[in-house]
């Protein structure tokens, strides 16, 4: 897994400086229509850092993550990414999100491409690389993510694991400053979640800057340095791993655990 | 509201308490008060309903009254029921209507399967222009490559299309063909001249009916067939009305209404 | 609200939409002006064209001949029902000798042109069937044709899970289709079957071709009468009821298909459902 | 001599209907992509206009609509010279708004996710537009648009009313001729209507399995 | 949770005689065309028993539980219910499904029927209840799976959870010989996996023979008789859950609980 810190522009890897706020959202307030679903956020994600959301389904884990790299626009409040606020739109706008990777519960690859052009697409289109190069990158992280033997299939052909690395893959060759993973293995079968689990700690190690929404309690714990617990729009409790899983302070935090650890 | 100044066209004669010989159909017509008559509701001039209107207008809708008249019926008392070129065999048959008055050419076909007598009046194919366009197009001859508009599959288009080399356009009706010709779609429309008449009187600035006849059409009375006394009277009706003036009143003020004269009354089939 | 064409849009997006959408009224009315102009200058728009539209007799006319056109059309969408459901159950049946010949139906009346059909059926049975019938006849086979696929397609869209939970409660396969499949499909197919009398109902305005009586013979009779000689303005009459009618059974039957949406039912859509070479619901 | 006027006739008849379908065919695509362009658009008015074309003629009978063009529009000076165009005209304008309707859904049917995920891969409006959402589009149009096709092709039959010696109009004229020939007649211009569906859905069907492959 | 025990036809409860078969597959083989997806199966499950089946997806787990009820039918080898081989048709067949309660991974509640109805459907068409009796009795099942203040509702209406503790009711409502489940629980969002493994655990503890394809670890430890682990169409290692999951005989259970227990 070495290949890709030789890769100059990528912010990961142990020379990177680790602590300085790369995502920074202050005061962000979202409805939709009537329905409050992110209220007065403030979170800070340090470069290198993994922060895993969790929360009850419906109180705006997804809605957070993707207002990251603008999927969707907040009603007030700010959202810096590397000190610079988020661009509005047009090439602005697709240049910061080249810099955020982001990878969805439903996969979303791009269904008429093989996966070697979903992984290409973006850096040929969007920050145009050479052909032969951004294909020689793809080939190294496809290898990294274990799916280098099925570069020229469809999407449709593969297990839903082997599809989640690919998108995985696809955000990494971006070289982005920050992956964003919503959800990001419960669409899987149980024995492909670990397969998806294992690329992502990997990452974490590696350095990579993670926003991680999950239930995936073991990786939370593995590889989290923080948890924020979220529930009905608002930030409830933040804390590391260790202190929330055994001793969280809510009791909005509390009665989730208690619904979702025993089984 | 075509054609007369009045729906109720020419002043037909009713006679009063007509004898008929007991058991005969003049006599359940003169009965019962009432007739059903088939007659076409399309062609402006010998059998047209007018939107809105109640009863059809034309000089098939006048012999019509002519025959009813005689019974002993009151134009009124007449049921118009419409009938197309193809139903007018089996409505016939069927009892639908009592009689058929319907630009129904005589032929052996039909009167193998239908009573028909007549005719009251002969016609032919002839050719319909625009009044600017009389000089140019004066017969049949006049036609090659010309769009010239008849009803699908009607025997006047191939007709001109097979002998004069015309260029077909089939309608559904002759009143699309003469809104093609008055919007200047097509440069002639050719059929019966009764009908084209009828058109021509509507709109007698713009439209005229040139050339002679280069067929011979022979407009009957379709009744029951075998029903050798009725045909007989409905001779005698026709001819009568030859000789008091109702059937060329009937004309003048039906398709006489274009400037034509007055034709010939023709001579009658004698009923077998 | 994310639609799978735009992102978002900022600032300068948002003010190009705005110039966009004057320059978009600029040119939808300057569209209109034109046809307007055009219709006036042409004398389209006078009042001896549209005066007809006033007189009692006429509107009595029209209404009379809308009255036998949605007459038309609602026999031949109760007997298209029947026959429909009869060629369904024929395609549907386990048994060859039923199927094939159910398919070669449905896939030859969805391939003939309907004004084909009802022509050659007026042609050769008018002088029995009359107009009327022969109108209805024709409509029948065709629509018959569309709903047979559409209830085959209902009846296949309930999930396969209600089928083998009915059968592991204990039901028997006669049980299953009248407590599960049935009720279900009805409700999946009520717009699709909304939708054909839509397509109904237009068609029934090929009955012109034969003569037979409808809002669209009088129109005719109208305009081809010198007295009005206004064909545009029947035309656009004729398609304002038309429009108005049809325009209500659509919404119609999207309202229905989003109460059903709502529930989480499934719905069944004419278009989807087409396996053979011929597509319903479109004529 | 009957068989000799038959082919002879459905010949003739066939070209036209061919004629007929195949310009109409592309003025309905052309047109019908720009109304569904309008009806995607962010532009109020754009979008107005679109809904409103398929409303008036997705309800209108087609019937309806070759009476307005066929007898109308030579009252507005409009294409009198010529039957055919007026009957691709009407054609046309009607089938467009299926296909309009047809590709707007095929784009909608694309899912919000794909385009979704193109943008944080950093690509642009068109980039998105062009590289992703367009070709899903594509595909999911096809089987769909040779539904219209078809129906299109059954459609043109209507012109046989209005002027046009199409396949149907030989029907009644054959029977002219050959008084008793009916059943042949429309058994033999039924088939050659079957053979243009046929065409047309095998072709969607082998279009749609070149552009399909990873299906 | 004593109202079932009153029912006499129930066969759950203390007083009956646990040990005896009830479910007994020998030999049995099945293709999907030319995949072998149940390989000489042979499985004994006893009155009373709980048995877990758990594998990798695509070995087969599903289809075995069909079979049971004839919802697959197999190609070769017998299945007994009671002593008796399955019927192949007709009455017969579905005498012996009633007596065989499903619980479906889509849950597959009748979706135009209220939860009432769904629950009573089976007892009065297929075993002729009168309706007062079935609602009775469908009343106190819904009670004991906690959604009784939902009745009149219909599935659409209720959350995942609650839609499978009304599918359990359904299922028990025919007073059956034994329950099969069908992941149960893989459907539903974390939070409501608990309710419904706490009914299907208390329904253990009655004594209802059970059998249970699941990826629930935590359920099997817990409520399991017997785990039985199935590959590529074959049983490879049957055990107590004590010792599978302590120390599982085959390297191929080994693999899969590596994948399976370690996130
Ligand atoms: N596009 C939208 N329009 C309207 N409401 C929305 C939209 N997207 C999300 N919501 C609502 O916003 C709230 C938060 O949604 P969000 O998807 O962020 O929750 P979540 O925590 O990710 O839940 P889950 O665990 O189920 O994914 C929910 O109540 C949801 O219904
Ligand atoms: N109706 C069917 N037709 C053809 N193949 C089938 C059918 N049902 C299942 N299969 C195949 O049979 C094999 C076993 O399927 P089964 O559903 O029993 O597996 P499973 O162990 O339940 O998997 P999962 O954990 O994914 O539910 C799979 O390869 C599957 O693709
Ligand atoms: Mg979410
Ligand atoms: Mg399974």
């Amino acid at each position: 897994m070495a290949a890709s810190n030789q890769s100059a522009a990528a912010p990961t890897g142990m020379n990177v400086a680790v602590g300085e706020p790369l995502v920074r959202m202050h005061g962000v307030n979202k409805y939709f229509g009537s329905l409050h679903v992110l209220q007065d956020i403030d979170l800070t994600v340090d470069r290198g850092e993994v922060v895993v959301v969790i929360g009850p389904s419906g109180s705006g884990k997804s809605t957070l993550c993707r207002t990251i790299n603008r999927l969707e626009t907040v009603d007030s409040g700010t959202i810096e990414l590397d000190g610079q606020p988020l661009p509005a739109e047009g090439k602005g706008l697709a240049r910061l999100r080249a810099d955020v990777g982001m990878v969805f519960q439903a996969f979303n690859l791009f269904a008429h491409k093989t996966v070697l052009d979903n992984v290409t697409l973006g850096p040929i289109k969007a920050k145009g690389e050479k052909k032969a190069d951004a294909e020689r990158h793809a080939m190294e992280l496809l290898e990294r993510v274990g799916v280098s033997n099925q570069v020229n299939k469809y999407p449709p052909q593969l297990s839903g694991g082997q599809q989640q690395r690919v998108a995985i893959a696809r955000a990494l060759a971006m070289r982005p400053k920050v992956m964003l993973f919503d959800e990001p293995t419960s669409a899987l079968d149980p024995e492909m979640i670990k397969e998806v689990l294992d690329v992502m700690t990997a990452l974490a190690e590696e350095g990579m800057t993670m926003v991680v929404v999950t239930h995936e309690m073991g990786f939370a714990r593995r590889a989290a340095h923080r948890v924020v617990f979220m529930d009905e729009g608002q930030i409830v409790e933040e804390a590391t791993p260790e202190a929330f899983f055994t001793d969280a302070q809510s009791t909005r935090a509390q009665d989730f655990l208690s619904k979702i650890l025993t089984h | 509201a075509c054609g007369g100044d009045d729906s109720e066209g020419a002043n037909v004669e009713v006679e009063e308490n007509p004898e008929f010989p007991e058991g005969s159909t003049m006599a359940e017509f003169a009965e019962a008060g009432q007739i059903e008559i088939g007659v076409k509701f399309d062609q402006p001039g010998v059998g047209f309903m007018a939107p809105g209107a109640d009863v059809p207008t034309g000089f098939d809708i006048e012999m019509g009254k002519i025959v009813a008249g005689a019974l002993g019926i009151a134009p009124e008392d007449i049921t118009w029921t419409e009938t197309v070129s193809d139903n007018r065999e089996p409505f016939l048959q069927q009892g639908t209507v009592d009689i058929v008055i319907a630009s129904y050419s005589i032929t052996e076909e039909r009167r193998q399967v239908v009573g028909q007598t007549g005719p009251y009046y002969v016609t032919g194919q002839q050719i319909l222009v625009r009044e600017e366009d009389k000089e140019t197009i004066t017969g049949p001859e006049d036609l090659a490559q010309a769009k010239t508009c008849s009803v699908t599959g009607s025997t006047s288009l191939s007709n001109v299309v097979d002998d004069y080399g015309a260029e077909p356009v089939p309608f559904d009706t002759y009143s699309d063909c003469v809104t093609q010709l008055q919007n200047g779609s097509v440069d002639a429309v050719t059929t019966d001249g009764a009908i084209l008449l009828g058109y021509a009187a509507q709109a007698p600035d713009e439209l005229e009916v040139v050339g002679e006849t280069f067929s011979e059409e022979r407009y009957g009375i379709g009744y029951q067939k075998g029903d050798t006394e009725f045909c007989e009277f409905l001779n005698e009706t026709i001819q009568a009305s030859y000789e008091d003036g109702s059937w060329a009143e009937a004309f003048e003020s039906t398709l006489g209404e274009s400037g034509v004269e007055t034709p010939e009354q023709p001579e009658l089939d004698s009923c077998q | 609200m994310n639609s799978v064409m735009f992102d978002i849009p900022g600032p300068a997006a948002r003010r190009r939409q705005l110039i966009g959408t004057i320059i978009g009224t600029l040119v939808v009315a300057a569209i209109l002006g034109w046809v307007l102009w055009t219709l006036w200058s042409e004398e389209q728009i006078t009042p001896d064209q549209w005066e007809p539209f006033g007189e009692p007799d006429i509107i009595s006319a029209l209404f009379e001949g809308l009255l036998a056109t949605l007459r038309a059309a609602a026999v031949a969408i109760v007997l298209a029902v029947v026959f429909g459901a009869i060629l369904a159950s024929g395609r549907l049946s386990e048994h060859a000798w039923l199927r094939w010949p159910s398919i070669a139906i449905i896939e030859f009346f969805r391939a003939v042109p309907l004004l084909l059909l009802i022509s050659f059926i007026f042609l050769g049975f008018g002088s029995t069937l009359g107009t009327f019938y022969s109108l209805v006849l024709g409509l029948m086979l065709y629509n018959g044709s569309v709903l047979a696929e559409i209830f085959r397609a209902g009846i296949l869209a309930v999930p396969r899970g209600q089928t083998e939970a009915g059968y592991a409660i204990g039901l028997r396969k006669s049980q299953v289709m009248r407590q599960i499949l049935a009720p279900q499909a009805v409700a999946s197919m009520l717009p699709a079957i909304i939708s054909q009398c839509v397509v109904a109902l237009k068609d029934t305005a090929l009955g012109f071709v034969i003569g037979a009586s409808g809002i669209v013979n009088t129109g005719e009779s109208i305009y081809i009468s010198p007295l009005y000689n206004n064909p545009l303005a029947v035309g656009f009459v004729l398609a304002a009821v038309f429009i108005v009618i049809n325009y209500s059974l659509s919404k119609l039957a999207t309202w229905i298909e989003a109460r059903q949406r709502r529930e989480g039912r499934s719905v069944v859509h004419v278009n989807d459902t087409t396996t053979g070479p011929a597509a319903g619901g479109i004529h | 001599m009957y068989l000799s006027e038959l082919t002879s006739r459905l010949a003739d008849g066939f070209l036209v209907t061919l004629q007929l379908l195949g310009w109409s065919m592309l003025i309905a695509t052309v047109l019908g992509t720009a109304l569904a362009a309008m009806r995607v658009s962010p532009i109020p008015p754009l979008r107005a206009l679109g809904v409103s074309y398929v409303n008036v003629f997705r309800n209108t009978p087609l019937v309806v609509l070759f009476l307005i063009t066929v007898v109308g529009l030579p009252e507005l000076n409009l294409l009198t010279g010529s039957f055919f165009w007026r009957a691709v005209t009407a054609l046309s304008m009607y089938t467009a708004a299926f296909v309009c309707e047809v590709v707007r859904s095929g784009i909608n049917t694309v899912q919000v996710g794909q385009a979704e995920a193109a943008r944080s891969v950093g690509l642009t409006f068109t980039q998105t537009l062009r590289h992703v959402v367009l070709p899903q589009a594509f595909r999911n149009v096809i089987p769909p648009l040779a539904s219209v096709y078809i129906a299109l092709t059954k459609n043109t039959s209507v012109a046989s009313a209005f002027g046009i010696l199409d396949l149907t109009y030989q029907l009644s004229d054959l029977i002219e001729d050959f008084p008793g020939s009916l059943y042949w007649n429309f058994i033999s211009i039924a088939a050659c209507y079957i053979l243009i569906v046929a065409v047309i859905s095998g072709a969607a069907a082998l279009f749609e399995r070149r552009v399909g492959v990873s299906r």
